[in-house]
C-alpha cells in the first residue's frame, strides 16, 4: 500500500525535469561561473596569478614582441573566485556562464596582452605600460619619478643616493 | 518357407561367430572382427525389424530341444521364438543404436590398451546377442536365461577399465542390484509358471489374473524386477554409477537400448499376461512420474558429463513409464483414444530417447576421447576444436530439451496430451512432466554450454582436435534421425502403429482414426494437434532470411568485458556446479524427500541385520540393495507361509 | 482458406513486431511520469533499435557462430509464435498448434538467447542466464498448472477451441487467469523479477557481451515476447471475434502493459532465491486451484 | 581499571614511553623497546579509544629522522594520542601494529609506499597505492623527490590484481571459484575501484579489494606548491560529495597548529554549510542505495530532493557542490549568511523535510527493501572495532561515536547534536541511521540559524609559526575526516595528510561480503557510503600502452 501512496504522491507532484538543452536554465544570482578578464581594466599586475590555486591563471612576458600575456585557461579553473577577490582593478570577474563545452582546446583560453613597460634606465621590461600609468596617476607628484624605474635600478639609484648622502 | 523367414537367424549367427572367435583371438584384431560381425548383425536386425513392422509379419518358431515323453515336461524343452511387431520394434532400436555404437566403437576403443580387447569384444557381442535374444524369445524360461546373460555380459563391459577402482565398484554394484532384481522376476515367473499356469512357460499360454492375491503378487514381483533393470525410482541407484563407467559407446547401448528391454517386457506383462487394471495404471504412472522428477532434479546437480546423462536417462525412462502407466490407467477406464495416444507416446519417446541419449553419450565419449575429461567444471570452449561433435551435441541437446520441431518435443507432446486431456490424477502428473521438461532443458543448456561454448576453460586447448570421422559421423547420423523423427512424425509412427495393432487390438482402431499421421502433422482428433513440418519450414525460411539481413558481416572483435580489469580468463570460468544452486536450494524438497526415504529405509532395517548384510553383501552403504534383499526375504517368507 | 489464414498470421506477426517496441516506448513515458520525469518520446525504443541495427555487431573473443546465431534463432521462434496467436486479427496460420506448443516455442526462444549468453563465457552473462533459467523453470511449473486448468475447463488443448477460456465461468478459471496474469508479469521479466539482466549487479546479465545489431535484436525480441505473453492472456479473456480483436484487444494490450509498468515502477528488485520462493508459493496456490477445478468449480 | 582523568592517563602511559601533553595532543615518544604492541593494545582495545590513522613524515630536514605517528583518539579524555615512532634514515624500519589493530593495515602500507619506512612483521607488506610498475626505492613523499618529477616510462603493463593473496582469510581453493570482477568500470560503482568476488553459485566465498586507482598526489602538490590559503580549495576537491568537510578539517588543522581563534559567526556558517552538505550526501546515498536495490523510483525521488538542497547551496555559495567558503581563520566575506538567506534556508529546509517525511518512511517499509537489507551485510560490533570503522557505519554497529558530540568543533560546541545509534549492524540499520541523521541535521540547521551571532567572519592569519602540529577533525557524512598538518616555512605546509573515513570503512567490506549473495554485493559495498575519490587521494597509468602520465595540477579539477 505504501508503495502506491508514494506513486500517487509523485503523480500529484507532476513533472519536475526541465527540457534543459532546449530551454535555457535559470541560474541563481551568485553562481560562480566562467571567469572573464576585462582587457580594458586589466593592468597585468599578476595578483590573480599569485593566488590562483590550480594555476589556471598564468603570466608570460614576451620580450621579443614586448608584450605581457595574462593567460586564463578555463580547463583548469576551479571557479573559487580567489582572482575576483584579489584583483585590485576589478578586471576579472566570475560570470554566470556555465556551459563551457568547447570544440577545441584553444577556445578555453582567454589571453590578455598588454604592452610591457621598459625601464628608462636599464631598458629592461618590468611591468606593463598600463600599470605604470595607473601607479603614476595614483601617486603624488614627488614620488612619481621613483615609480617609473625598475626595482633593480631603483635599488641602485637609492644606493647611489645613500652613498652620496653619506659622503 | 522362403529364405526371408530365416533372416532372424543372421544376427544370432554373426554374433555367435564373433563370440566364439574373440574367445580365441586377442588384441585389436579381435575388436575389429567383432565390430564387423556386430555391425553385420545389427544391420540384419534392422532389415528384419523393418520387414516385420512394415508388412506386419510374425515369425514364430518352436525348436524342440529334447523330446520328452510327458507333455508337462516337454514345455521346458522347447525353445520358442516369436518375432511379432512389438519384438521387431525393439529389434529395430537394438539394431539401429547397435550399428551406430559399433561404428563409433571402432576408433573409440583405441583409447584403451589392446590387452583386454578380446575379453571386451567377447562381451560386447554377447551383450548385443543377449539383448536380441531377450526380445525375440517367447518363453519365460529362456527369457530369464538371456536376461541374466545380458546382465552378466554388460557387467563386464561396465567394469572394463579394471585399473579404475570406481569402475570395478560400479560394475559390482550394477551386477548385485540387477541380479537381486532378476530374483524378483524369477520368483514371479516361478509362481506364474508352476502355480498359475500349469507348467506352461510359453508367453502365449501364460495368463495371470491380477485380481486374485497370488496373481497380484506375481505381477508385482515381475514388475519390480523389471523396474530394477529399467532403473525406475526407487531402484535407480545403480544406473548413475554404472553407465558413466562403461566405455562411451557401451554407455550409449546401456542407456539407449538396454534399459528399454524391461519396458518391452513390461508391455508384455501388462498387455499380454494380464489385463490392464486401474491399480497397475496408477502404480506404474506414479512410479513413472517419481522417476522423471528424481532423475531430472538429480541431473541438475551433476557436474560429470556422463553422470548427468545417466541421470537424465532415468528421467526419460520416467517419461516412458509414465506413458505406459497412463495407457494402462486409461484402458482400464475405457478411454481408448487417449490410452492409445499414451502408448504411442511411450513407444515414441522410447525410440527418441534411444536416439538422442545415444548421441549424447557418444558426444560425451568424443569429448573424453579428445580431452580425457568428463568434468563440466573444467571443460569449455571445445566447439572451436570439435565442430562436428559440438553440432551433434547441440542437436541432441535441443532434441532432449524438447525444442520444437526436434523429436524430443513430439514424444513429450504426446505424453502431455494424453495426461492433460485425461484429467484427474494424470493431470497432476502431466503438470509435473511439463515442469520437469523445463528442468531438462536447463540440464542440457548446462551440458552443452559447459563443454562446448564459452571459450574459456581450465584445460590446455592446444592439443585438442576433432575425433575421427567414423566417430563424428555416427553421432551426426543419430542427430539427423532426431530431426527426421521430429519433423516427420509419420516415420516413427509407421513403426509404432503396427505394434499397437498386435498388442492392443482393441485400441488400434480408435487410435488409427484419431491420431492423424499425415506427413508433417500430428494430432489427436479435435483436441490437439500441431505441424512440426510447418514449424521446421518456417524456421528454415526465417533463419536464412534473418541471416542475410542481420548476421552478415563479421563484426568487430573485442576481448571479454571484465569491467576494465585484467583478470585471467581461466578464473572467470563459471563452473557447472554453480549453475543452478539457488534453484536447487529453493526446490530442494525433492532431494530432502530422497534423504528422508533413505533414512526411513535404513530405519526399518534392524541394526544387526545391517551389520550382517555388510558382511554378506559388502555393499551396505547402499540402502537400496539392502532394502531389496530384505524384500526378497519377506516375499519368500510370505510365500512359504502362504503355500 | 489456408492462404487467408496465412495472410492473417503474417499480418498479426507484423502487428506484434511493430507494436512491441512501441509499447515499450509508451511504458518508458509512463514510468518517467510516475517518477516526476518528462520521459522520452514514445517512439524512443524504435529510435534506439534503429540506431542499434545500424551499428556493427561485436564479437567478444567468442569464435562461435552460435553466439550470434542464437539471438536470431530465438527471434525466429518468437516470429513463429506470433504467426499463430490471434492478435489484432482473430485468425492465424490456421491455428497450427496447441497450448503446449505455444509455451514451448516461447521458452525455446529464451533457451536460445540464454545459450548465447552462456557461450560468451562472461561470468556476468553466466550468472544472468542462470538466474533467467532458474526463474523460468519455476514459472514453467505454474504455467504447466495453468495449462492443465485450461485443458480441464475446455477439454481441449487447441488454441482456437480454448479461446476464450472465460466462456466457462468458474471460480477456478477466474483465479487461474489472475495467476496467469502474475506469471505473465514475471515472464515479462519486470521488477521485482527483472533479475537476469539486473543492471546494478550484473551490468546487463546475459546481454552483456552483445552489441550493435545483435543487442538490437535481443531488445526487440524482449519486447515481442512481452507483447505475445500479454496477447495470450487477452486471448483467453476476450471472445474470438473480429470486433473484439480489432478494437478491444489493442486497448486491453496497452492498458495491461500500463498497469504492469505502474506496478514495476513501485517495486524494487528481489534476490533470485526470494523470487524463486515467491513463484513456488504461487505454484502451491495453483495446485489448490486445480483441485478446485477437479471437484467441479 | 581505566584512568579517570588525563593525569592518571599520563601516569599510566609512562609504563610505555614518554608522554607529553600539548593541548589536545598527547605525544608518546621514546617507546620502550618491545612495548609498542602493549601500548597499542592498551590504547585501542582497553582504554576505549580507537585507532584513527597513521602518518609518515620525512622529518630529516628538521631532526634527521623519518617519523611515523599513529593517531589514536581517546574520546573520553578529549585527546589525540600520537604514538611517535622515529625511524633511522639509513635503515628506516619500525614495528608494525597491524597484528594488533588490523585497521592500521593500509595506513602502514601507504607509508611504506610513500616514505619508504618498512614495517616489521606486517602481515601483507605489498604495495598499496603506487602502481606495480613504479620503480623500487623511489618514494614520492620524501622531501628530496620534486613534485614535478617525471619518471621514465615503463614497458611493464601494470597489473591491477596482485597474485599474492591479500588476506589470510582466502579459502585455499579460491582458484577454483569463479572470480567476478567488480570494477573499475561497473555500473554499480560510480567510481574506480576494484573488488574481486569469488563466488560459488551466487554465494560470495571471498572478496578482495584493490583501490587507489586514481591517486592524485594532492598532498605532494600542497606541500610543494601551494600556500596555506590555496590549500582549502584543493582540499575541497578531494571529494565531490563531502568537499566542504575536507576543507573545514584542513582549516581547523592549521588553525589548531597556529592557534588561531576563529570568529563565532564563521563557525556557525561552517556548521550550517556542513549540515547542508550532510543532508545532500545522505540524500545522494539513499538514492544510490534504492537504485542498487532496484527501486529506481526511490532513486529519482531522493535525487529530486537532493536537487533542492543543491539549489539551496547554489544560492548560498554560488556553487552546487564546491562551496569555496573556507579559508584559514574563517569564512570568506561574500559567503556570509545574511537575514534574507536565513529565511531562505529555513523555508527550503522546511519544505524538504515535509516532503522527505512523506516519502522515505513509506519506502523503507517496502518488502523488497526490507528483505534485501535486513540481516544482510552484517558487521558485528567487535569487527567494527577491529577495523576502526567510523561514522554512520560504526553507529549502525552499535558504536556510539561522533566527532560533533565527543570532540566538538565549529558551532557544534554551542548546540546539542542528536546522534542515532543502531545495534543490528546490517544494511537496514545503516539506512535507518542515515534517515534519522537527515532529520536531525535539518533540525540542527534551524537551531544554528536561530543563534547565529554577529561577529567578524575571519581572523587575522598573517603569521603562522613553523613546525607546529595540528589535527583537524570533522564528522563528514561518512564518518570522521582527519587532516594532519605540520606547518612549514614560506607560507607553506611541511606535511599535510588528509584521511577520509572511507579509508577505514573500506577495510571492513570484505568481511561483510563473505557468505552473502552476489546480488547483494553492490548494496553491501555501497552501504558504507564509500567515497573512493576521498580515499584515493599520483599517477595515471594508461593500461593499454602501459604509459604513465605524470599528474599535473590541471588534473586536480573534478572529483566525484
Amino acid at each position: 500500500m505504501n508503495r502506491i501512496k508514494v506513486l500517487l504522491e509523485n503523480l500529484r507532484k507532476g513533472v519536475v525535469t526541465e527540457q534543459y538543452p532546449f530551454r535555457p536554465l535559470r541560474v541563481p544570482e551568485r553562481l560562480r561561473g566562467k571567469p572573464v578578464i576585462d582587457p580594458d581594466k586589466c593592468a597585468g599586475c599578476g595578483a590573480c596569478v599569485n593566488v590562483c590555486p590550480p594555476n589556471a591563471l598564468t603570466m608570460r612576458d614576451d620580450k621579443h614582441s614586448s608584450m605581457r600575456f595574462i593567460v586564463l585557461f578555463i580547463g583548469r579553473c576551479i571557479y573559487c573566485g580567489k582572482c575576483e577577490e584579489t584583483c585590485p582593478f576589478g578586471a576579472i570577474r566570475l560570470t554566470k556562464e556555465f556551459e563551457l563545452a568547447a570544440e577545441s582546446r584553444e577556445d578555453l583560453y582567454q589571453v590578455v596582452g598588454l604592452r610591457l613597460y621598459h625601464c628608462p634606465m636599464c631598458g629592461e621590461p618590468f611591468t606593463t605600460v598600463r600599470l605604470i600609468k595607473r601607479i603614476v596617476e595614483a601617486l603624488p607628484e614627488e614620488q612619481r619619478a621613483a615609480a617609473i624605474i625598475c626595482p633593480r635600478c631603483r635599488e641602485s639609484v637609492t644606493a647611489h643616493y645613500r652613498s652620496y648622502a653619506r659622503r | 518357407m522362403t529364405l526371408l523367414q530365416y533372416v532372424f537367424l543372421l544376427p544370432i549367427i554373426f554374433l555367435s561367430v564373433s563370440t566364439v572367435l574373440t574367445f580365441y583371438i586377442r588384441g585389436r584384431t579381435a575388436s575389429i572382427i567383432s565390430s564387423i560381425l556386430s555391425l553385420a548383425a545389427c544391420l540384419s536386425m534392422l532389415f528384419l525389424s523393418i520387414n516385420v513392422l512394415l508388412y506386419s509379419r510374425t515369425y514364430r518358431y518352436d525348436f524342440i530341444c529334447w523330446p520328452f515323453p510327458s507333455h508337462t515336461m516337454s514345455n521346458f524343452a522347447v525353445f520358442r521364438i516369436n518375432i511379432d511387431t512389438l519384438s521387431a520394434y525393439f529389434i529395430f532400436i537394438i539394431g539401429l543404436i547397435g550399428a551406430v555404437a559399433t561404428i563409433y566403437g571402432l576408433k573409440y576403443i583405441n583409447k584403451y590398451s589392446a590387452e583386454h580387447m578380446g575379453f571386451f569384444s567377447l562381451n560386447y557381442s554377447l551383450f548385443i546377442l543377449s539383448m536380441y535374444m531377450t526380445v525375440i524369445v517367447s518363453d519365460l524360461f529362456w527369457f530369464i536365461v538371456f536376461w541374466e546373460l545380458m546382465t552378466l555380459s554388460s557387467q563386464f563391459l561396465v567394469s572394463f577399465e579394471k585399473e579404475k577402482k570406481r569402475a570395478i565398484w560400479a560394475g559390482y554394484k550394477y551386477f548385485t542390484v540387477t541380479k537381486i532384481g532378476s530374483e524378483f522376476i524369477i520368483i514371479g515367473s516361478l509362481i506364474a509358471v508352476f502355480v498359475l499356469n500349469n507348467f506352461n512357460t510359453s508367453f502365449r499360454s501364460i495368463s495371470i489374473n491380477a485380481a486374485e492375491p497370488l496373481g497380484f503378487i506375481t505381477v508385482l514381483l515381475m514388475f519390480m524386477g523389471l523396474a530394477v533393470k529399467a532403473a525406475v525410482v526407487p531402484f535407480h541407484t545403480w544406473l548413475p554409477d554404472a553407465h558413466p563407467e562403461a566405455p562411451s559407446h557401451v554407455s550409449a547401448l546401456l542407456s539407449g537400448v538396454m534399459i528399454k528391454v524391461p519396458i518391452y517386457m513390461m508391455i508384455r506383462l501388462f498387455y499380454e499376461f494380464t489385463v490392464p487394471g486401474l491399480v497397475w495404471g496408477i502404480m506404474v504412472s506414479t512410479v513413472g512420474v517419481a522417476t522423471l522428477t528424481v532423475g531430472a532434479m538429480y541431473a541438475l546437480k551433476q557436474t560429470d558429463s556422463k553422470r548427468l546423462l545417466a541421470y537424465s536417462s532415468i528421467e526419460h525412462i520416467g517419461y516412458v513409464v509414465l506413458g505406459l502407466g497412463t495407457s494402462l490407467l486409461l484402458v482400464s477406464l475405457k478411454n481408448y483414444l487417449l490410452a492409445g495416444v499414451a502408448l504411442i507416446a511411450c513407444l515414441y519417446h522410447l525410440i527418441n530417447h534411444a536416439l538422442f541419449k545415444s548421441a549424447l553419450f557418444l558426444t560425451a565419449g568424443s569429448v573424453e576421447y579428445a580431452t580425457g575429461l568428463r568434468d563440466l567444471n573444467r571443460l569449455g570452449g571445445l566447439a572451436k576444436y570439435m565442430p562436428y561433435t559440438a553440432l551433434a551435441a547441440l542437436i541432441a541437446s535441443l532434441s532432449i530439451s524438447g525444442i520444437p520441431p526436434f523429436n524430443g518435443f513430439a514424444g513429450k507432446w504426446l505424453v502431455y496430451c494424453s495426461t492433460f486431456l485425461a484429467g484427474g490424477l494424470l493431470l497432476v502428473y502431466g503438470v509435473l512432466a511439463l515442469f520437469i521438461s523445463s528442468v531438462t532443458s536447463a540440464n542440457f543448456i548446462k551440458y552443452f554450454t559447459g563443454i562446448f561454448t564459452r571459450n574459456i576453460s581450465r584445460i590446455n586447448a592446444s592439443v585438442i582436435r576433432e575425433v575421427p570421422y567414423s566417430m563424428s559421423l555416427s553421432q551426426l547420423v543419430l542427430c539427423i534421425l532426431c530431426i527426421v523423427f521430429g519433423v516427420f512424425p509419420l516415420v516413427p509412427l509407421s513403426l509404432i502403429l503396427p505394434v499397437l495393432g498386435v498388442e492392443a487390438p482393441h485400441i488400434y482402431d480408435v487410435v488409427s482414426r484419431s491420431v492423424s499421421i499425415n506427413i508433417g502433422y500430428i494430432g489427436i482428433g479435435s483436441f490437439a494437434h500441431f505441424y512440426p513440418l510447418v514449424i521446421a519450414v518456417i524456421l528454415s525460411t526465417f533463419l536464412p532470411l534473418i541471416y542475410v539481413v542481420a548476421v552478415r558481416g563479421r563484426g568487430s572483435r573485442y576481448e571479454l568485458w571484465t569491467c576494465g580489469s585484467l583478470v585471467e580468463k581461466r578464473r572467470l570460468l563459471y563452473p557447472a556446479r554453480s549453475y543452478y544452486k539457488d534453484f536447487e536450494e529453493v526446490f530442494g524438497e525433492i532431494y530432502s524427500v530422497g534423504d528422508y526415504l533413505y533414512k526411513m529405509i535404513v530405519g526399518i532395517i534392524p541394526r544387526k541385520v545391517c551389520v550382517a548384510f555388510k558382511r554378506f553383501v559388502g555393499l551396505a552403504d547402499d540402502p537400496v540393495i539392502m532394502y531389496m534383499v530384505m524384500l526378497i526375504i519377506i516375499v519368500i517368507a510370505l510365500l512359504v507361509v502362504g503355500v | 482458406m489456408v492462404w487467408l489464414n496465412t495472410l492473417y498470421g503474417v499480418l498479426n506477426a507484423c502487428f506484434i513486431l511493430l507494436v512491441g517496441p512501441l509499447i515499450d516506448g509508451v511504458e518508458r513515458r509512463i514510468r518517467a511520469r510516475l517518477q516526476n520525469r518528462r520521459g522520452p518520446s514514445i517512439l524512443q525504443t524504435w529510435y534506439d533499435l534503429v540506431k542499434l541495427f545500424r551499428k556493427r555487431a561485436a564479437r567478444t573473443g567468442v569464435p562461435l557462430t552460435l553466439f550470434r546465431l542464437s539471438v536470431y534463432t530465438g527471434f525466429a521462434y518468437l516470429l513463429i509464435v506470433s504467426l499463430f496467436i490471434p492478435s489484432i486479427l482473430c485468425g492465424g496460420m490456421g491455428f497450427f498448434g496447441d497450448l503446449i506448443l505455444f509455451i514451448y516455442l516461447l521458452s525455446s526462444s529464451k533457451v536460445f538467447v540464454l545459450i548465447g549468453g552462456y557461450s560468451s563465457g562472461n561470468p556476468y552473462a553466466s550468472i544472468g542466464s542462470t538466474r533467467e533459467v532458474s526463474l523460468s523453470m519455476a514459472s514453467e511449473l505454474v504455467l504447466a498448472e495453468i495449462i492443465a486448468l485450461i485443458a480441464l475447463s475446455r477439454n481441449s488443448l487447441l488454441l482456437n477451441s480454448v479461446f476464450p477460456v472465460t466462456a466457462v465461468l468458474r471460480p477456478s478459471v477466474l483465479i487461474g487467469l489472475g495467476i496467469l496474469g502474475i506469471i505473465t508479469y514475471i515472464e515479462h521479466s519486470r521488477l521485482p523479477f527483472e533479475i537476469g539482466e539486473a543492471e546494478p549487479e550484473l551490468a546487463g546479465g546475459y546481454t552483456i557481451e552483445y552489441a550493435g545489431r545483435d543487442l538490437g535484436f535481443i531488445l526487440w525480441s524482449n519486447t515481442i515476447r512481452r507483447a505475445l505473453l500479454t496477447t495470450f492472456l487477452i486471448d483467453l479473456i476476450i471472445p474470438l471475434d473480429v470486433f473484439y480483436h480489432l478494437v478491444i484487444y489493442p486497448v486491453l494490450l496497452f492498458s495491461i502493459m500500463i498497469v504492469f509498468t505502474a506496478i514495476e515502477t513501485a517495486c524494487g528488485r528481489l534476490r533470485i532465491d526470494i523470487s524463486l520462493k515467491h513463484v513456488k508459493k504461487l505454484s502451491y496456490v495453483m495446485w489448490g486451484v486445480i483441485l478446485l477445478a477437479l471437484i467441479g468449480y | 581499571m581505566r584512568p579517570r582523568n588525563k593525569c592518571e592517563l599520563m601516569t599510566n602511559l609512562r609504563r610505555f614511553g614518554e608522554p607529553r601533553l600539548r593541548g589536545k595532543y598527547l605525544f608518546i615518544s621514546r617507546i620502550k623497546s618491545g612495548r609498542l604492541k602493549d601500548l597499542v593494545d592498551y590504547l585501542h582495545w582497553r582504554l576505549g579509544g580507537y585507532y584513527s590513522t597513521s602518518i609518515g613524515v620525512d622529518e630529516r630536514p628538521l631532526d634527521g629522522y623519518f617519523h611515523v605517528y599513529h593517531v589514536f583518539v581517546l574520546e573520553k579524555y578529549g585527546v589525540y594520542v600520537l604514538v611517535d615512532l622515529p625511524a633511522n634514515p639509513g635503515h628506516p624500519v619500525v614495528e608494525s601494529i597491524t597484528p594488533i589493530v588490523p585497521a592500521a593495515n593500509w595506513a602502514e602500507r601507504e607509508i611504506m609506499d610513500f616514505i619508504g619506512i618498512k614495517f616489521r612483521a606486517h602481515p601483507e607488506p605489498h604495495r598499496l597505492i603506487l602502481p606495480d610498475d613504479w620503480p623500487d626505492n623511489v618514494y614520492p613523499l620524501r622531501k628530496d623527490f620534486p613534485y614535478d618529477e617525471k619518471l621514465p616510462t615503463s614497458d611493464k603493463i601494470a597489473k591491477l590484481v596482485r597474485e599474492s593473496p591479500s588476506d589470510t582469510w582466502i579459502a585455499e581453493d579460491s582458484e577454483d571459484h569463479t572470480a567476478i570482477p567488480v570494477g573499475p568500470y561497473h555500473p554499480a560503482l560510480h567510481e574506480p575501484e576494484y573488488f574481486e568476488l569469488f563466488v560459488e553459485g551466487e554465494k560470495i566465498v571471498d572478496a578482495r579489494y584493490k583501490g587507489f586507482m586514481v591517486h592524485r598526489g594532492i598532498e605532494k602538490i600542497a606541500e610543494s606548491r601551494l600556500t596555506y590559503n590555496q590549500v582549502p580549495f584543493i582540499a575541497e576537491r578531494i571529494c565531490g560529495i563531502c568537499g566542504f568537510t575536507h576543507s573545514t578539517a584542513y582549516c581547523q588543522a592549521v588553525e589548531e597548529a597556529a592557534r588561531i581563534d576563529v570568529p563565532e559567526r564563521a563557525e556557525y556558517i561552517r556548521s550550517i554549510l556542513l549540515e547542508i552538505e550532510r543532508i545532500h550526501s545522505h540524500f545522494l546515498w539513499m538514492g544510490v542505495a534504492f537504485h542498487l536495490l532496484g527501486y529506481d523510483t526511490g532513486f529519482m525521488i531522493m535525487w529530486r530532493l537532493r536537487e533542492s538542497i543543491m539549489d539551496l547551496a547554489e544560492k548560498l555559495t554560488g556553487s552546487r557542490k564546491m562551496y569555496g567558503a573556507n579559508i584559514v581563520g574563517g569564512i570568506r566575506d561574500k559567503w556570509d549568511i545574511k537575514e534574507e538567506k536565513v529565511a531562505l534556508i529555513n523555508d527550503t529546509l522546511g519544505k524538504i523535510r515535509e516532503e522527505y517525511l512523506k516519502y522515505v518512511p513509506k519506502i523503507i517499509s517496502m518488502e523488497e527493501i526490507k528483505k534485501r537489507t535486513r540481516g544482510v551485510g552484517i558487521l558485528s560490533r567487535s569487527d567494527a572495532r577491529k577495523y576502526s570503522v567510523l561514522g554512520p557505519h560504526a553507529r549502525a554497529s552499535g558504536i556510539n561515536t561522533d566527532v560533533r558530540r565527543y570532540r566538538p568543533y565549529a558551532a557544534y560546541k554551542y548546540v546539542d547534536v542528536e546522534i542515532p545509534v543502531e545495534d543490528d549492524g546490517d544494511i537496514y540499520a545503516r539506512i535507518i541511521i542515515r534517515h534519522e541523521e537527515i532529520i536531525a541535521s535539518i533540525d540542527l540547521i534551524h537551531r544554528l540559524l536561530d543563534n547565529i551571532p554577529r561577529t567578524h567572519l575571519h581572523a587575522d592569519t598573517d603569521y603562522i609559526p613553523e613546525r607546529r602540529y595540528g589535527i583537524g577533525c570533522t564528522e563528514a557524512p561518512r564518518g570522521e575526516d582527519l587532516h594532519f598538518v605540520i606547518t612549514g616555512k614560506d607560507n607553506k605546509l611541511y606535511r599535510w595528510r588528509p584521511r577520509a573515513p572511507t579509508y577505514n570503512n573500506l577495510l571492513s567490506v570484505p568481511t561483510m561480503l563473505r557468505g552473502e549473495h552476489l546480488a547483494d554485493a553492490p548494496i553491501i559495498i555501497a552501504s558504507i557510503d564509500p567515497c573512493f575519490s576521498c580515499t584515493d587521494h599520483i599517477v595515471v597509468v594508461d593500461l593499454r600502452s602501459g604509459r604513465r602520465r605524470p599528474l599535473r595540477t590541471g588534473g586536480l579539477v573534478g572529483g566525484r
